[in-house]
């Protein structure tokens, strides 16, 4: 069996398998984990995973990051061309998404900081059995 | 002035939750002021927005002053400007209605509540004014984390609720962002206009197919569309009641605005029609939700929980008659957005008013209630005989379309849901009157038994919520008598020549 | 762009995520999902995208771990799973 | 449930990846992201911004109307901590515990003391107290002036490196968080009120939509800075750049206040006494 015709397959896609594998990870334990933080956990991992995707997206061989390598004079008389400049925008969308990322965050540990104020256990089934004895 | 209605939609309410937070400081007593002002410009900028569009067609707004695709363009169109004229205008109503709610509830905090009530409005309307793809994943967290706080605040139980609402809500918007990433991978484009542009010769390629599975998946989660609802009903009980009468009607029908944006203005037709087995099994999963819903609506015991499942139940007429791939069935789909985003408020807020007045909705806490406050009551049935869909009530007209287009589209199954649902909803209805009205009033009944005598806490809601909720049901019979110039010169402008 | 480097941090990231959600202690969760974000971090400077990897440097390994601290010792460290 | 849901994951990862197949390969400059919209970044930044930041740039002004509401999103999330969180009830036992300053000696009260002592005498401290660390504490206390000094560099220096209103705001905030840390809540909140957390997050995000009405009252569209040169003096490309700073301003502002905020009432309950 010749595995070399594989490699050149493996090289240009298994950044997007990685960035699916850690979503995949983050999302069963959305779904799975019993703890309340351990699922705040998941869903942080399932959200990074979806920004390396984006910022794969942007990569772009042979070129270098995207600040023009000149600040004010006359240097940047030079033409800039796209090819030597990594894709900016991605990035820009994923600064977004890092402070909604974050934002989120907050909002979910209040939110179970709460429901432990209420029920003394972070932990599903335990809350789920309180609820039902009610 | 005009030319700028569509930035001054979201922009006029953002900078109001601005200054509420501010206010909320410093002066707590001008918040409900600022609310007013701020959700009031939204509003009479969307109502100019409309006269605009239908004067002299849509009408674009270039952010920053950069040209699309690469700066923030809007686009609004006849569509956007009813949705938009819509939920602004609820919004409107359900803050006259919900102050003294609020105030009542949330004393020291309001000044919190009234920024984030504004920035649930801010986010709603600029999801349906925005013309980009990416722009509009984050105006849509803007909706949901305010939803989010908004609920927790609710009963005992709501934190729990919430955090799942969170849970689920951020993969669905987590799946939109994604759908977006991969559209973007193909096209290297964000703008909705320019993707529709650039997506035609890709349309057999697998990660065009896989976007538009991952787009529609992550709005189903957001919109409660059937096996993805689990959130939404405890939710939506549980949730305050001025954050449920504005979060219930218009998260869900945005997020169906948005389906259909997509499907009409990125997607198109033509590749929609190329998805026929993704048609039919969408048109079943539609027939699943009405089913469902209806009879786990059947099934409860207490007002809001059974209005949250109706809710679930309207959202798959939604669905269903966008799927069903004719004129009609849109038509029928945009129309009942409209009347359902009004009707839902309507019964939402008579259940408001009950919870203030006799502090639960359970069944058993109705008993009696068509004495003590028969206008609430009224309003109740006049959203009940919406829902089911009688004549002239809007939800009548809405139906009438739906079933029109399954029938055309050969899709009786649908014909059939629709009509099972609504045989339910009469049910449903009638089995809760019959509690108002012939059952007598338990004897020292009143919640939390505080001793105070029941005849006195129960009489009519007061009139600042009584007058927002008798319009609300006053609006429900207008839009019935207004179906037809809305779906000449609203509905049939924006269908696509493509669809049949 | 080197890929070998960004392969190898990869499957480090990959085993953070995993450790993250397989210990039992939840201050050893935060930590393990702060390394988690240096990782992505590290990831993201070496495809280029420096002001992303800045961001998650100071928001997702910083401000997120403190936070992530903070919720678990306000209300309970261990965890059943 | 968790073999069904282990189950529902892998096939999902699977369909995703089948979905790669049609990707355009990784890195490939060629590729339609790169060929479409961002080269007009990329070539253009200079000459209609004056910023060599590519990325600041894109984030500030060509979609800066989504920047604006990223901050929006931090802001709701301080606000929607705080409505969830903040309880102005005492605690139910109100413990006092207090360090002589002078002995380091620690008092337990039980009961509220009739008069409040000086806190050059008596220093209040948290009633699930642990002892102070001469070292990290005044290591800290010697690090946060340059960690804020650093903090504005980032902020003000986003145009010609990485960095910009965000990043530094997260610096400035987390210089508070970690004076909370590292001494107690409270000399955190004497440092920087609640009032004042609460009005700087709204102020920041003011600021940002502010400059955006600016540009409408000057006649031009939302947020179009170069419409803003008349007021400063400068030709509208320098307009924008500086319309781009400010703007930078208002989001490090934003997100600093925020960051504290959600950190105070995450790390004390909502009651803002005493923290970790």
């Amino acid at each position: 069996m010749d595995m070399t015709q594989y490699i050149p397959v493996l090289l240009t896609k298994y950044n997007y398998w990685v960035y699916i594998t850690l979503m995949m990870i983050g999302l069963w334990a959305m779904i799975a984990k019993n703890n309340l933080i351990k699922k705040i956990i998941g869903m942080s991992i399932f959200q990074t995973a979806i920004i390396l995707f984006y910022v794969s997206i942007g990569a772009k061989y042979g070129a270098t990051i995207p600040i023009l390598s000149h600040g004010h004079g006359g240097a940047h008389e030079a033409a800039v061309r796209a090819v030597d400049y990594i894709n900016p925008l991605p990035h820009v969308l994923m600064l977004t998404a890092i402070v909604v990322s974050v934002a989120t965050l907050g909002v979910a540990l209040a939110l179970s900081i709460r429901i432990h104020r209420r029920y003394r256990t972070l932990e599903e089934d335990e809350i789920l059995s309180q609820l039902r004895e009610q | 002035m005009s030319e700028h209605f569509p930035a001054l939609l979201v922009i006029g309410p953002l900078l109001a939750a601005l200054v509420i937070s501010i206010a909320g400081w410093l002066r707590p007593r001008l918040c409900l002021p600022l609310a007013f002002i701020g959700v009031g410009v939204a509003a009479l900028a969307a109502t100019g927005l409309l006269v605009q569009v239908l004067a002299s067609g849509p009408m674009g707004y270039r952010l920053g002053g950069w040209d699309p695709p690469w700066g923030i363009y809007y686009f609004v169109d006849q569509l956007n400007a009813v949705v938009a004229a819509v939920v602004a205008w609820v919004a409107l109503v359900n803050l006259v209605a919900s102050h003294q709610a609020i105030k009542a509830d949330y004393d020291g905090k309001q000044g919190p509540f009234y920024t984030l009530y504004v920035l649930a409005v801010t986010g709603l309307l600029g999801m349906v004014a925005t013309g980009d793809a990416f722009n509009l994943y984050v105006l849509l967290e803007i909706a949901s984390l305010t939803g989010y706080a908004l609920i927790g605040m609710g009963s005992s139980r709501a934190p729990m609720s919430s955090l799942n609402y969170l849970f689920l809500g951020t993969i669905g918007a987590s799946f939109y962002l994604l759908g977006v990433g991969y559209l973007y991978i193909v096209t290297g484009s964000l703008n909705m206009a320019d993707l529709a542009t650039l997506l035609p010769p890709l349309y057999g390629s697998l990660a065009v197919m896989a976007a538009f599975a991952i787009i529609l998946v992550g709005l189903w989660m957001k919109m409660a569309f059937f096996p993805l609802h689990a959130w939404l009903p405890n939710a939506y009980s549980q949730a305050p009641g001025p954050a449920a009468s504005l979060l219930a009607p218009l998260m869900t029908k945005v997020m169906v605005y948005v389906m259909i944006r997509m499907m009409l203005s990125v997607f198109t037709v033509d590749f929609i029609a190329m998805q026929a087995l993704l048609q039919q099994f969408i048109v079943w999963l539609a027939v699943a939700a009405i089913v469902a819903g209806a009879l786990f609506a059947l099934t409860q015991r207490d007002l809001k929980r059974m209005l949250a499942f109706i809710v679930v139940s309207e959202v798959g007429y939604m669905v269903g008659g966008a799927w069903l791939g004719n004129r009609l069935g849109m038509t029928g789909a945009v129309l009942h957005l409209v009347n359902d985003a009004v009707m839902t408020f309507c019964v939402f807020l008579a259940a408001g008013c009950i919870f203030h007045k006799v502090r639960g909705t359970a069944f058993e806490d109705l008993q009696g209630l068509f004495k003590k406050m028969p206008w609430t009551m009224a309003a109740l049935a006049a959203g009940a005989l919406a829902i089911i869909g009688v004549p002239p009530t809007c939800g009548f007209f809405s139906k009438w379309y739906l079933i029109r287009g399954a029938i055309d589209a050969g899709q009786w199954v649908f014909v059939v849901g629709l009509l099972f649902s609504s045989l339910v909803n009469v049910v449903l209805f009638f089995r809760l009157f019959e509690i108002a009205f012939f059952e007598p009033m338990a004897e020292g009944h009143g919640h939390g038994g505080h001793g105070h005598a029941p005849a006195v806490a129960l009489a009519e809601a007061p009139l600042s919520m009584l007058l927002p909720l008798i319009a609300a049901a006053l609006g429900l019979v207008a839009l019935g008598l207004a179906t037809g110039p809305l779906v000449k010169y609203v509905i049939t402008p924006i269908l696509p020549a493509g669809l049949v | 762009m080197i890929w070998q480097i960004d392969l190898a941090v990869l499957i480090l990231v990959v085993i953070c995520a995993v450790g993250a959600l397989a210990v039992k202690d939840l201050v050893s969760a935060a930590i393990l999902f702060g390394a988690y974000s240096f990782l992505m971090c590290i990831l993201w400077a070496v495809m280029g995208a420096v002001d992303v990897a800045f961001t998650e440097a100071s928001v997702g390994a910083g401000v997120s771990t403190v936070f992530f601290l903070a919720a678990v010792f306000r209300t309970s460290r261990r965890s059943k799973d | 449930m968790k073999l069904l849901s282990l189950a529902l994951v892998i096939l999902v990862g699977g369909l995703f990846i089948a979905a790669t197949a049609d990707f355009p390969h990784w890195g490939d400059p060629a590729s339609p992201a790169s060929r479409h919209v961002s080269p007009r970044y990329i070539e253009k930044t200079m000459e209609e911004t004056s910023v060599p930041n590519i990325v600041t740039a894109v984030l500030a002004d060509y979609r800066g109307y989504d920047t604006m509401f990223e901050t929006a999103v931090v802001f709701t999330a301080g606000v929607a901590c705080f409505l969830l969180l903040r309880r102005r009830d005492p605690r139910p036992e109100p413990k006092r515990v207090y360090r002589h300053v002078a002995t380091g000696v620690i008092v337990e009260m039980k009961q509220e003391p009739a008069k409040e002592p000086s806190p050059s005498v008596f220093a209040r401290i948290d009633d699930d107290w642990v002892p102070h660390d001469l070292i990290i504490m005044n290591v800290c206390r010697l690090l946060i002036p340059f960690i804020q000094l650093f903090g504005l560099y980032v902020i003000a220096h986003g145009h010609h490196s990485p960095g910009g209103g965000f990043q530094g705001g997260v610096i400035l905030g987390a210089s508070i968080i970690l004076l909370a840390l590292s001494w107690d809540l409270r000399t955190a909140m004497n440092r920087m009120a609640e009032t004042a957390t609460g009005l700087m997050s709204a102020v920041g995000v003011f600021i940002y939509a502010g400059v955006g009405a600016l540009c409408l009252a000057m006649g031009a569209n939302f947020l179009d800075y170069s419409s803003l040169g008349p007021l400063m003096f400068v030709d509208p490309i320098h307009a924008r750049s500086l319309g781009i700073f400010f703007v930078e301003l208002g989001v490090g502002l934003a997100v600093m206040a925020t960051m504290v905020l959600i950190y105070k009432n995450l790390a004390s309950e909502g009651h803002l006494d005493q923290g970790l």
